[in-house]
């Protein structure tokens, strides 16, 4: 399993966000995307979603582009960005039911809520997400990412809205997905303890050369 | 000749500008022709007087504003097929001249209707797909106009494009059989006038006029839109030193 | 596949049944378009019978404007098209199931309303017969067609009215062959040829329109 | 030579208003298409210029 980037360039309007981006990462490592705002760590996470198209490049999932392994790529991978794509009328089982029937998959509500009861939903199982806040909301979309059992794990800033609990929370999940062989690609703005999990750093910045640091640490721990 | 060398934004963009100038003096010296032709050789008709010149325009400007839109839509399918930037700008640099030459053809045609069959619209199907398709000219306008992200209003657009190139011939097609229904006998622009070589010879020097003038515009056109989104090259940067 | 397409036709039912005032509204637009009619011809059954056919095809146009715009407006604006576009199922899928559930929540009611609404302009059985044939061949166009529309206006400044703009013109042969079926059958001419060249239009937007869609939305979310 | 004088030339036999309705419209049209056109680019270049100085800086 290994997700890579070859020479890949983005450009927003008229701005390019960077170029000749090389990434390799495996499976059991985390990679912990950093820069500051507006650099591009979200355009980003949307090439490596299959979201956008790069300007130049390719996103290669075990060394062929995603464009001709579509199907087999996005049944291994779920992308969580800023929108959690929770609707508010629906209740948060059935947010989860429909979310992994999307990915061609079926869960019936026996499976689905002992998930929401640790992600801390265990009052608000049968309500309309309407009345959920926020950080109860990523909550269940976090929900449908582990109910899915995808392999690979895209997430957009997945703490903004959590609470000291749920940060926590959140820091064990990661730990236990990558510890058992899963794959994350990940930003935050929030410090995050991840000890015992092999994390590779990637600084975005503008106009964007290869951080060989980065690089080279990536390679070595592969 | 490699063709890629001239799909090269720096290479067509100077292309281009060693053009504009021919293009223009043959688009002047054309239509100067096609009026002498219109109001010195051609013989005044028999059944609509002089009123039937309106045909040297008309019938011009029609040939043009579908011609135009085909155009657009092979440059699109193209850029849709093969990601050349390029393709997408000489759709964008052609459209506000296919919707002047929409124009005309309807204002003609209406000039035209008034005198020979007393309205100045009639439910004629070649008329009323004309401003279906003027329709079409502004709505794709107005979808550039509303995107911002240049690259998403290349390829929006462009969809759109192809699903009008799809549908106008279905169009005529349906605005022909309703006016049939409709009107009992189908009243026709272009077999009022029995067709002589010299009318002939004359809305085919005002189309190529018309095409020379299409070919001028749209260049200038692309030559901004070129400047504008490769502003950040080092060419793009001497290209605007000089200019 | 059909899993998804299943999913996605259920969820917007499922949607559509949660907030019920959302779709009544293109629907009472639709009946309140055709009323007003006789109030600004007159009452006189003779001419409110000639203009029936095109009263009613006219204002199920509009009314299915209004329902377009919000077909995939929401679901932009929380994230969960994101989410539905990372189906490993294409984009085109996508298109036909939402299609299909606009059709069955905006198509299908106005099937039940409109043989009242010709009681209304004085129509006899047959004819009243010819236009629910005709609606029922030429509502699925609207959807589908319109959907491509409002694929290619996601999250735009003025999209409504732009959406209104880029569809209408591309509506006019359903509504000149539906049209022209109900007064063939009122003329005595029989509407069979209308009604056929309406269903081969219907089957060209079947083919190509969810195809044209799913690339737009691809790109709008771009 | 089919115009006797430059009175019948302009009168087209009646049909005056039209045909120079049709030629003068189809010529204000092109004449004003290239007149926004050339300020149009004027303008963008202008433009371009004005920020490619700002960027210098």
């Amino acid at each position: 399993m290994r997700l890579s980037t070859h020479n890949l360039a983005c450009q927003r309007g008229d701005r390019r966000l960077f170029s000749g981006l090389q990434m390799d990462l495996y499976a059991g490592q985390l990679l912990l995307v950093q820069g500051g705002n507006g650099r591009g760590k979200t355009s980003f996470l949307r090439l490596l979603a299959g979201l956008s198209q790069p300007e130049a490049g390719e996103v290669r999932w075990n060394g062929e582009s995603i464009s001709r392994t579509r199907e087999a790529y996005y049944q291994t991978m779920v992308y969580l960005a800023h929108a959690n794509g929770v609707k508010d009328d629906l209740t948060p089982v059935e947010n989860v039911q429909i979310h992994v029937g999307l990915r061609g998959q079926k869960r019936t509500q026996a499976e689905i809520e002992p998930v929401l009861v640790r992600m801390g939903l265990a009052a608000c199982l049968d309500l309309p997400a309407r009345v959920l806040s926020f950080g109860q909301r990523r909550r269940v979309a976090l929900a449908g990412l582990l109910v899915s059992g995808a392999m690979l794990w895209i997430l957009d800033e997945p703490l903004t809205g959590l609470d000291v609990r749920g940060v926590a929370e959140m820091e064990t999940l990661l730990r236990e997905h990558v510890q058992a062989g899963g794959m994350v690609v990940m930003t935050t703005h929030q410090p995050l303890r991840l000890q015992g999990v092999d994390t590779v750093p990637l600084q975005i910045g503008p106009l964007m050369q290869v951080d060989d640091l980065v690089s080279e640490s990536a390679s070595a721990e592969a | 000749m490699n063709l890629y060398h001239y799909a090269a934004p720096a290479t067509f963009y100077r292309m281009a500008g060693r053009w504009i100038p021919w293009l223009s003096w043959g688009a002047g010296l054309l239509t100067a022709m096609g009026l002498y032709i219109s109001f010195f050789v051609a013989p005044t008709d028999f059944q609509q007087g002089e009123a039937y010149r309106i045909i040297f325009i008309h019938v011009p400007a029609a040939w043009m504003s579908m011609f135009i839109y085909l155009v657009m839509a092979f440059w699109c399918a193209i850029g849709l097929a093969f990601n050349t930037r390029l393709s997408y700008l000489m759709a964008r640099a052609l459209a506000p001249t296919g919707a002047l030459f929409c124009f005309l053809a309807l204002w003609t045609g209406a000039l035209w209707g008034k005198p020979m069959w007393g309205a100045w619209w009639v439910g004629d199907a070649r008329l009323t797909s004309q401003l279906i398709l003027l329709f079409l000219y502004v709505g794709i306008m107005a979808l550039w106009a509303a995107i911002d992200d240049p690259k998403r209003g290349d390829r929006a657009g462009a969809l759109l494009i192809l699903v009008g190139a799809v549908n106008v011939p279905i169009i005529y097609f349906s605005v022909k059989w309703w006016n049939t229904l409709h009107q009992g006998s189908s009243i026709n622009l272009m077999k009022a006038p029995s067709m002589a070589t010299t009318m002939l010879v004359g809305m085919l020097v005002m189309a190529i006029a018309a095409w020379l003038y299409t070919i001028a515009v749209a260049f200038v056109r692309v030559r901004g839109l070129i400047l504008e989104r490769e502003r950040h090259t080092d060419w793009a940067q001497e290209a605007l030193k000089e200019a | 596949m059909w899993r998804f397409l299943i999913t996605v036709i259920r969820r917007d039912l499922l949607l559509a049944a949660r907030r019920k005032g959302d779709w009544l509204t293109s629907q009472f637009f639709f009946v309140m378009v055709v009323s007003l009619f006789p109030l600004g011809i007159g009452a006189d059954p003779e001419q409110l019978r000639r203009v029936a056919g095109g009263v009613l095809w006219v204002a199920a146009l509009l009314a299915s404007l209004l329902s377009l715009q919000r077909l995939y407006a929401d679901d932009h604006r929380d994230g969960s098209l994101e989410q539905m576009l990372l189906s490993p199922q294409p984009a085109l899928i996508l298109a036909l199931g939402k299609a299909t559930a606009h059709w069955l929540i905006f198509g299908l009611p106005l099937l039940v309303i409109a043989p009242l609404l010709g009681l209304q302009f004085a129509l006899p059985p047959d004819v009243i017969g010819t236009l629910v044939i005709s609606l029922a061949i030429g509502t699925p166009i609207l959807s589908l067609l319109g959907g491509v529309g409002a694929a290619l206006t996601l999250g735009l400044r003025g999209g409504g009215t732009l959406l209104t703009l880029l569809i209408l013109p591309l509506y006019v042969p359903a509504l000149i062959f539906g049209a022209g079926a109900v007064d063939g059958i009122l003329a005595g001419m029989g509407a069979e040829a209308q009604l056929s060249l309406l269903g081969a239009f219907m089957g060209l937007c079947l083919l190509l329109a969810p195809w044209v869609t799913g690339a737009a939305l691809r790109v709008s979310v771009d | 030579m089919m115009w006797q004088s430059g009175a019948e030339f302009w009168s087209m036999g009646g049909y005056g208003l039209y045909v120079w309705g049709s030629f003068g419209v189809t010529a204000l049209g092109v004449i004003l298409e290239v007149w926004l056109l050339r300020r149009g680019q004027r303008s963008l270049v202008n433009r371009l210029q004005r920020m490619q100085r700002w960027e210098a800086q």
